[in-house]
């Protein structure tokens, strides 16, 4: 499936196709003309997502084949032991978590699985926890520190919930607690933002040591529509919202938010998630093997700090104003 | 109590008459204007809370003449050169500090409440909704981190629609960061009290508002994470009418105590008496 | 109002009634006889309460007008705080908690409210906590640990509610979650049951360095009622499986269960609340003042060290068999 | 595996022919004897999972022969002299020893699982209903205390109806006994997983049983606090046919996984490898 933006894109992979029905019909030979048209698609895929506007790396980042939770677990890790529950309320079917293996490293992983069919998006809640989902992670990223074995966090969520019974339950404790807990856990956490990093609904899952984003991942403080109706006074004003925001990895990077940008293959995650696994694995397992080799009392200074950092005021650069 | 009298000049009427009484926003009562502050902006027909200025509370709070403010040189910074439709950001955050003579959505300082030293949080909702932002999260932290180095129990009150999202992600962040000077003071043993005033949303509700020693609400307040016309637009129903109340929470589960302003600082101070860890204990 | 096996008692209080009755309808002067009359009255009640079955303690341990949590937070307290909800689902009206100072010791209370009306009977649930409520005193007792001041348990329910919400939101794992916390909380826990010491119910918030009942209360591992059901096949044989089951203080101070009997007024803590709240605030600031002088470590081993000790098998003894 | 083809003894039909077969409890199949012992009393055709005598579930739980018992002495003792109409704690006791051949409802030893050091504790329901007794509380404090000296991961499979109410509040104190036990290893680091089997009731799901680090099920095993009678007594309504369930529990957020029988020692094996601390990892 191709995004709007993808109309060039689309076009040459039409004469790709339109060639080789001619070829199927009348045998003639296509063989080079083809090899031409295919280079000429990977050349316009190329440039088209070397251009992407912060807006089309929303659409990208929503892309319904876009790889998500249940791909990593299966492209990443060769082992993945799923856990249950929060002990306390419920099982909540958006976030998932567990024992897993990656590379050399034994880990507790938690992430929003969104779903793929009709079905499992509804069962996942398209990726939108409740605060039973919060529970579950901290009971196991607290095992994870009884264990003394890393946290890896997959974030991939539009957003936490915005439910009645959500509320009910204490969404906003649930994250508040998330925020607290995860700024004193005593193992490394490396996380990943896969997708969508939707407002407080990732960040609930996101504190971390290390915090690194696909290329065409997205995070944000509010949706870029939200925003605009907000804002703007009209959800239609996103695009304009998601450029003011700044919600894209290159950004997020210069800001210091962020610590690593994974390059996706060209096209987008979806177009090679093979090759997407490799690259992410392999960023995740060199921050765990870094983080590893740090104190307990190292670490958290260190954690603490790069929060404190974000956003602090600088009086030598301000005082002047 | 200076800054009950000086305040809410805003509200003057141009008819001289008006000018004695004011209109309580929830049961539409007209009471004086000078009762109404003396009740701290509590109407005494219906106890609607009507909210404060970070001065008013600051002023109704803590023993006279003891708060000195801290970082009061934190003000707005424009990390994404933000502006929408309208105007810039670094305009209305310049605009907003001249109008309301503070720099940010809270006033930090350190004070003394019936003779026990605290470190203390006010948010103050006229400034850009009471939004989280840097500056607010800026501060915050190093409320706490003066709390913790003095051995000072921290006192926040929250007043806010969310994040500020005119600061983008670097807002959001705060959330993470006020956490995590509120996970010190935890291993630390020092006390912290959130006191959730109307209303207390989004970024502010999911941070260091929630994580409380003890949550402490007044009467009414709107407190929850996401607002309510986004729920009734999600699961296309009407809510409760006490949905999000603070009385809500506290039948939920969220919230300690539902305290009146009159009362609330005769309660922090008992309260705090519980949490000296071998100080010398509080009076009786 | 009186018991059943309290006819002798009434009998001699009929008769003070209807000799004061005399006395004011003809203005005979009954002093004298009044007066040996309230010897008598005394006495019997002496006599009676000296020789209770279990069975009768079981009844005065459920005596409508016996002290309950209410009470004892008035009459031993100088200062209680209430506060409410276990941060995650409710605000359990069975089991109260807060601030409370006693004597000089300010600590955490917690409890079980059984209610006085009716009214205030069905919203405390007759004194029968759901797992919130064991979620709240844990919460409470968290907050104890944080503020390193001590925690008072003051123990009065028939049972854990046996409900279906509780079973669906987990009451098996809530006081199993705070019988593993208790043993390894960090300060002072000093529980006295005051009333129905119910099973795993009272259990729940009963842990403690020193466990405490006054001489008529009960402590139980099932109602007797529910053993007679099982065991005699037949409800009404409850008096002959309190007998059995030793659920009476001095039986329970004799297995090394409980550390101290705190002696009730003449004729039960519902004679003399007053009195009731005076011993038994004394025995707990005594408690309180020594537990507060040990170390961190020592106070632990000491508390794992007493409940490793009950039931123990001794190999010495049990060798010879 | 030599308890599989030994056990059952008791369900011998008079009839020669019968002998072969056995009756599924729950779905009535007719399956030959042989088979449902290979299948660890798992009906192939409706999933049931019968209940195992502890030598049985030892049998299909740890390596052959690295099975050695701990404190095998330790056996019923009748603390308050108990008796009821039928009779005495002390002759039943005695009785269900020499039947059965294991002093009490409980088996502790230390074994290897896939190589793996471990200490495995095993209830046995056969012994007074499984009941949580003194024996059975000293032996899992025993176990929980060789676990944490020998930094060796427990493992504890549940099977009771509840405490051993003829011992008294001698039975009930097992339950803060057992977790005090449980406590020491989670402040050590020490792994314990939890296993409930059919049926893990009162006392033994009110304590132990119900704070693993991980709790694991098997399939359709009945776990709860109250038993379905009693409530539905109390709320005098009638209970959906999955209530207590292991399916119900996993929907609730009270179990981490439901695991076939045939599938639980290769995952007790794989989860203890995520908690070796440091010890070299386990094979793949
Ligand atoms: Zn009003
Ligand atoms: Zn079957």
């Amino acid at each position: 499936m191709n995004l709007d933006f993808e109309q060039s894109i689309t076009e040459i992979e039409q004469q790709i196709a339109d060639l080789q029905k001619k070829a199927e019909a009348d045998g003639s030979n296509v063989k080079s003309d083809l090899s031409s048209l295919q280079k000429k698609l990977e050349a316009q895929i190329k440039k088209v997502y070397s251009e992407l506007t912060p807006w089309q790396t929303v659409q990208v980042a929503r892309h319904p084949e876009r790889p998500i939770m249940r791909d990593y677990i299966k492209g990443m890790f060769s082992e993945f032991i799923d856990l249950h529950g929060d002990r306390c309320f419920g099982d909540d079917q958006a976030l998932v978590g567990g024992f897993a293996t990656i590379g050399s490293h034994r880990c507790v992983l938690i992430g929003m699985d969104k779903g793929r069919t009709v079905e499992e998006k509804i069962k996942a809640n398209f990726g939108m926890s409740n605060p039973d989902g919060y529970r579950k992670a901290l009971r196991l990223m607290k095992l994870a520190e009884k264990y003394q074995i890393p946290v890896v966090s997959l974030v991939d969520t539009p957003a936490a919930y915005p439910g009645r019974e959500a509320e009910e339950r204490g969404q906003a404790e649930a994250i508040a607690r998330n925020l607290t807990e995860m700024a004193g856990l005593k193992v490394p956490i490396v996380v990943t933002v896969t997708g969508e990093g939707g407002s407080g609904g990732a960040l609930g899952i996101a504190v971390g040591d290390s915090v690194l984003m696909l290329s065409h991942s997205i995070y944000s403080v509010i949706p870029p529509e939200g925003c605009a109706a907000i804002l703007w006074r009209d959800a239609e004003k996103a695009p304009e919202a998601a450029e003011a925001l700044k919600v894209t990895a290159p950004s997020l990077l210069q800001m210091g938010i962020i610590d690593e940008i994974i390059q996706e293959p060209v096209g987008g995650a979806h177009r090679d998630p093979a090759a997407t696994f490799t690259a992410t694995r392999s960023a995740i397992v060199k921050r765990l093997s870094k983080l590893k080799k740090l104190s307990e009392h190292k670490l958290l200074a260190q954690r603490r700090e790069k929060y404190a950092r974000i956003g602090k005021y600088d009086r030598r650069r301000h005082s002047t104003h | 109590m200076g800054w009950f009298r000086r305040s809410r000049k805003k509200q003057t009427q141009p008819v001289e008459q008006v000018d004695l009484w004011t209109i309580c926003p929830s049961c539409k009562a007209h009471i004086y204007k000078e009762e109404w502050a003396k009740a701290l902006m509590v109407c005494a027909k219906c106890g609607f809370h009507d909210k404060l200025t970070c001065h008013e509370r600051v002023a109704c709070t803590v023993d006279e003449k003891s708060f000195r403010e801290l970082d009061r040189d934190i003000k707005p910074r424009d990390h994404l050169k933000f502006s929408d439709a309208k105007s810039r950001y670094a305009d209305k955050a310049k605009e907003t500090t001249e109008e309301l003579g503070i720099n940010e959505a809270i006033l930090t300082g350190r004070a003394t409440l019936n003779g026990i030293p605290i470190v203390l949080g006010v948010m103050d909702f006229r400034f850009i909704g009471g939004s989280l932002s840097s500056g607010v999260g800026d501060k915050i932290y190093l409320a706490s981190d003066y709390a913790l180095r003095h051995k000072r129990p921290l006192i926040l009150f929250s007043a806010s629609g969310g994040a500020r999202m005119q600061e983008g992600i670097v807002s959001l962040m705060q959330m993470a960061k006020t956490c995590a000077g509120i996970s010190r003071l935890n291993k630390a043993g020092i006390p912290y009290i959130s006191v959730l005033t109307n209303p207390t949303f989004g970024g502010v509700s999911a941070s260091y508002a929630m994580v409380g020693d003890l949550n402490i609400a007044e009467p009414g307040a709107l407190i929850g994470f996401a607002g309510r016309r986004v729920i009734e637009q999600t699961i296309k129903q009407t809510l409760p009418p006490d949905f999000q109340t603070a009385e809500y929470l506290l039948a939920h589960g969220f919230v300690d105590r539902i305290v009146p302003r009159s009362e609330m600082k005769d309660l922090l101070a008992k309260v705090l008496c519980y949490g000296r860890r071998g100080k010398p204990p509080c009076k009786p």
